[in-house]
């Protein structure tokens, strides 16, 4: 399979609403077959110039349909309202996969998986990759309450460990990701810490895996409006390997990059 | 030997990334042969501005990017060499402070192997915004051009880009071709602001009857200099629109980055005249 | 006394018919109290150019009505007499070809019982075309407004209507209400062109960031100059972004011929303040 | 019932593809109750500000959900293709009843109806009210073929003759309007001839009926970007009573005027 993203034009194969999301299940001839951990597809909203950024939940590469993937939608705006709604049989505009995937450790190291939200959708393919490679998994999925909380039911095969927190304590532990990532990272023993989920909590990710001495993978959401390199539209600022600051695009340099690489500050 | 003018289809600057982010999404004939327009170029490198840098409105996009480029000299170590490798046409999109620094650009262009041509971006959104050279005046405009001119061997292509006001486009057409320039780009982002206010520039296909517009009118005033249509352009029938009103390419902008592949697209249509028999594709 | 800026939400030259058709659309307010801006009036009857005159474009619609319009007389014979009745603010905008025809409109009008104002439309997007007094330089439209100022009352405003250009937009708003403009009217069609090269204005949506650019740089630069906002307002967000912007108005041109009841909801939104617990309305 | 048009929320209360039209019932509050024959409805398609106008084909004044009106419509570009689309259900902004409708007789006179595909929709509401006011009806059906022509079944309650043209033949009498209208407008013995469809029919239809002498209603279909008067983009040549060349507008001072005051070559 040659390398690099495709544009083709999937269709919505199914849709299922899911507590709070979406759940859309694409045709996207040549995407899930190139798919990694941490790669995202930009979908066309009809009416709208920019693109729509949704992580891969899954990719199953065999169905009635052929391959296909699946994303987790929460609806925000008109993009995502339009996207939502499409039927079964719909045309759907795709990219991808775009963006750098999580970078997976040469060895068996012990690994936390800490998601929030939809964001916690790559987290699932990216624990069953970590677990054919014998690493040790934890996964925490976190939400501000139950509806918003993606079922880490299946995660539970390829996860040692699965902690549940939501904001308001309908389900799991009460508390947010703030609250109890140093206590996950210490009692995992992970040697990497992989993260998705808005800013802040990507920062109190980093924080506490570099305060445990950990290595951090983050899946940064910025906006892209076009997802592909193109319009440098996305900056994200980092410091270099050189220790120069950077500012980087999102889309491509990332949205996967190392937690102590990201100047918070400045997002 | 006077420069021939590029397209009919080129990548209009800012919208192209490197140029490599492009190969995946170039069918069959990938880069090669490509007319590509590198995002705008300054003698520093520049971050860009902060975000959020595109805001999508009707019809388009809202944009204050703030110029992120490497710097010429990084761009010339890197990025050149590997588009030359891959068959691109490498128009060189120069931005400057002043009128030196654009003659440095000019200078330090000429000699580097495999710029197939320049391009002065002397119309962005919001040149003050920007810290460019502010061209109030089509004299302005002319005499960066002129300055550049001097430094860059005749026989390649030199373009002006200017902004489609069509009270002033005339003005400058005449006096940026008469300073030298190849061939006109009739057209950049509009001067518009965020919702907030924060000065940007509209680009997409609400802009294209605003750039047409201005090609037309100097087709008609001039129709000895030759120009470039960009703004809006997504399909065939909306590059069509800009030849049939007399310009002798294209630039494509955002629709690249609404559908990465409209420019592969394009060249494929467009390189073949029109026929009766076979219907074109249109979006 | 001096005269009161309308608003906040006034209805655009030339989209609200000859204002009757809008009654059915105005909510249980009806008309009464309505700033309703006339379609331009000249001093003779126009039938308006050739048909196709509106074209569809993405965000937008592309214009060259070329100014319809039953002659002054007319107007101030049958259709004024009907709107003041109905209790419509009734601000009347003026087109000429000359100086002299823009006084005498004036001069006409300040006599005729009702009127609440006048709008001088020299921005029109096609001046030439149009047959209009072409408004080359921000002094020029000044000189209008100087000799309009003379014959018509200084109690009653007087707003100048101007191109959304950035590059001239404070200089011709400064220029302007130094003649004497209540305020400026910051915005009109773009200039633009038909599918087919022919020249028209583009309106709606499309252009909503192109106005606020212009409305924003004039508040920087001349804060003591009243602005009112036209070109895409179409809901409270966007209203509210010229009004965030420093305008103290808005006019909706297009948004009416989309959803001829925009008018009636924005006069209900907008006349209490925005607060923290009612969701506002957005389209 | 106030006079005037209203702008209301609509709903697809169903959608049937007939030949090569589709049927849309809607309900739009207040607009059947309002409908007179030769009226037009503006609606809105997703993500275009110019208006659609179509034909209203019929009203009924109760159904399971309350006053309805149907439309015919033929998908031509974007905007048809969207609102052809609209499933039952969807929401659709409606504007009407628009324009001027057909002028009725006093008397119980001769009337021929003559409508070419789909632009025949507002000739059958018409032809009802002129069979209640005891007028003579006589309806003409024309369409390129079959696929395009509406059907005349249930007119043949209100019509006294029924004739159907179609230009390959496929059904009916071979031919177009304007090679039969003079006939039509003979046999009839019409004292007023309604029309609706592309300009060359009306003109075709207008010109019969001068010649023999009988008043037309002619339904003019020029484009209408707002439809209700206020943009003045819809310019209709005509000669005022007076003898004076004027233009007006085709969706306010029509889109039902007076055959033989059109300036046709102006068109
Ligand atoms: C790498 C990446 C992965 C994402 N994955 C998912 C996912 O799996 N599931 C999901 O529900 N959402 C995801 N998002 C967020 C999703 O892209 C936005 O919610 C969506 O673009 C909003 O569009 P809208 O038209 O509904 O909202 P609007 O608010 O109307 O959008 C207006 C503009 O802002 C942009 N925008 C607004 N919010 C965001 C945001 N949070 N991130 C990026 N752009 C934004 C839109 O793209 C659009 O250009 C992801 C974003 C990124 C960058
Ligand atoms: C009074 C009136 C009644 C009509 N009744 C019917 C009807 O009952 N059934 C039906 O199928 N069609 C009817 N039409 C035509 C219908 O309005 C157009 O087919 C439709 O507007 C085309 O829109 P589009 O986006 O699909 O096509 P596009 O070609 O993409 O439209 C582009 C623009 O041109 C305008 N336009 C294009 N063709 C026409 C046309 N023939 N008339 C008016 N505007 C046009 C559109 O409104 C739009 O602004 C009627 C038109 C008028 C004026
Ligand atoms: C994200 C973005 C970045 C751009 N960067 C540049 C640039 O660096 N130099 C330049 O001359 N124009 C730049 N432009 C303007 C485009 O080249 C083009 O002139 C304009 O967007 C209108 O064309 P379009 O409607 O096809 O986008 C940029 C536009 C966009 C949207
Ligand atoms: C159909 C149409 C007719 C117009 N006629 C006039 C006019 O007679 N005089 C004038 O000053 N502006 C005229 N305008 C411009 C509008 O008043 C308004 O300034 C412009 O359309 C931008 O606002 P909008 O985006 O809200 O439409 C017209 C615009 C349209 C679309
Ligand atoms: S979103 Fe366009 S470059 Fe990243
Ligand atoms: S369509 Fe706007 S006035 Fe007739």
């Amino acid at each position: 399979m040659p390398d690099g993203p495709v544009h083709v034009q999937g269709e919505v194969v199914a849709t299922k609403r899911v507590g709070g999301y979406r759940h859309l299940t694409l045709t996207a001839p040549g995407v899930p077959e190139r798919f990694r951990a941490g790669n995202f597809v930009a979908l066309t909203a009809d009416g709208h110039v920019a693109r729509r950024a949704f992580w891969v939940h899954r990719v199953r590469a065999s169905s009635a349909f052929g391959p296909t993937l699946d994303v987790v939608m929460e609806t925000r705006g008109s993009g995502t309202a339009w996207l939502a709604a499409q039927p079964v049989g719909a045309k759907v505009a795709i990219t991808g996969p775009l963006g750098r995937p999580f970078a997976l450790p040469k060895d068996a190291v012990s690994c936390l998986l800490v998601g929030e939200g939809y964001a916690a959708a790559p987290l699932f393919p990216l624990a069953e990759r970590l677990r054919e490679r014998g690493c040790s998994v934890s996964l925490a999925v976190s939400a501000p309450d139950e509806a918003h909380l993606l079922s880490a039911l299946e995660a539970r095969r390829s996860a040692r460990a699965v902690t549940v927190l939501t904001a308001d304590g309908s389900v799991g532990v009460r508390g947010t990701v703030a609250d109890h990532v140093g206590d996950l990272v210490g009692r995992s023993d992970a040697d990497v810490v992989y993260a998705a989920g808005p800013h802040h909590v990507l920062h109190a990710v980093a924080a506490a895996a570099e305060s445990a001495g950990a290595w951090s993978q983050v899946a940064v959401e910025s906006p892209t409006p076009c997802g592909t390199g193109l319009c440098h539209g996305c900056p994200l600022p980092v410091v270099g390997e050189d220790g120069v600051d950077r500012v980087v695009r999102a889309c491509t340099e990332g949205p996967v990059v190392r937690g102590d690489r990201v100047r918070w500050a400045s997002l | 030997m006077s420069a021939q003018v590029p397209g009919p289809v080129m990548v209009a600057a800012g919208c192209g990334g490197t140029g490599r982010e492009l190969e995946p999404f170039s069918g069959h004939a990938g880069l090669a042969g490509l007319d590509l327009v590198t995002r705008s170029l300054t003698l520093d490198p520049r971050p860009g501005g902060p975000g959020p840098r595109v805001a999508e409105v009707p019809g388009g996009l809202v944009n204050a990017v703030g110029l992120p480029n490497p710097g010429l000299g990084h761009f010339l170590a890197t990025e050149l060499p590997w588009l030359v490798r891959a068959g691109v046409r490498v128009h060189v999109s120069i931005a400057g402070a002043t009128m030196g620094e654009y003659a440095e650009l000019a200078g330090r262009l000429s000699t580097a192997p495999g710029v197939a041509g320049l391009e002065v971006n002397v119309g962005a959104p919001d040149e003050a915004g920007a810290g460019l050279f502010e061209v109030r005046e089509p004299y302005h405009a002319a005499s960066v051009v002129a300055a550049v001119r001097r430094e860059f061997p005749a026989d390649r292509p030199l373009l002006a880009k200017l902004r489609p006001d069509v009270s002033r486009i005339v003005e400058g057409a005449r006096a940026c071709h008469e300073a030298g320039a190849t061939a006109i780009v009739v057209g950049n982002a509009v001067p518009a602001a965020f919702a907030d206010g924060r000065p940007g520039g509209l680009s997409g296909p609400a802009i294209a009857t605003i750039a047409l517009r201005c090609v037309a009118t100097v087709r008609d005033a001039l129709p000895a200099v030759p120009t470039i249509g960009c703004g809006g352009v997504h399909d065939v029938t909306s590059a069509r629109a800009y030849l049939d009103a007399g310009a002798s390419a294209v630039q494509v902008g955002t629709a690249l980055l609404h559908d990465p592949t409209t420019v592969a697209r394009l060249r494929a249509s467009l390189s073949t005249p029109p026929s009766a028999d076979t219907p074109e594709e249109t979006a």
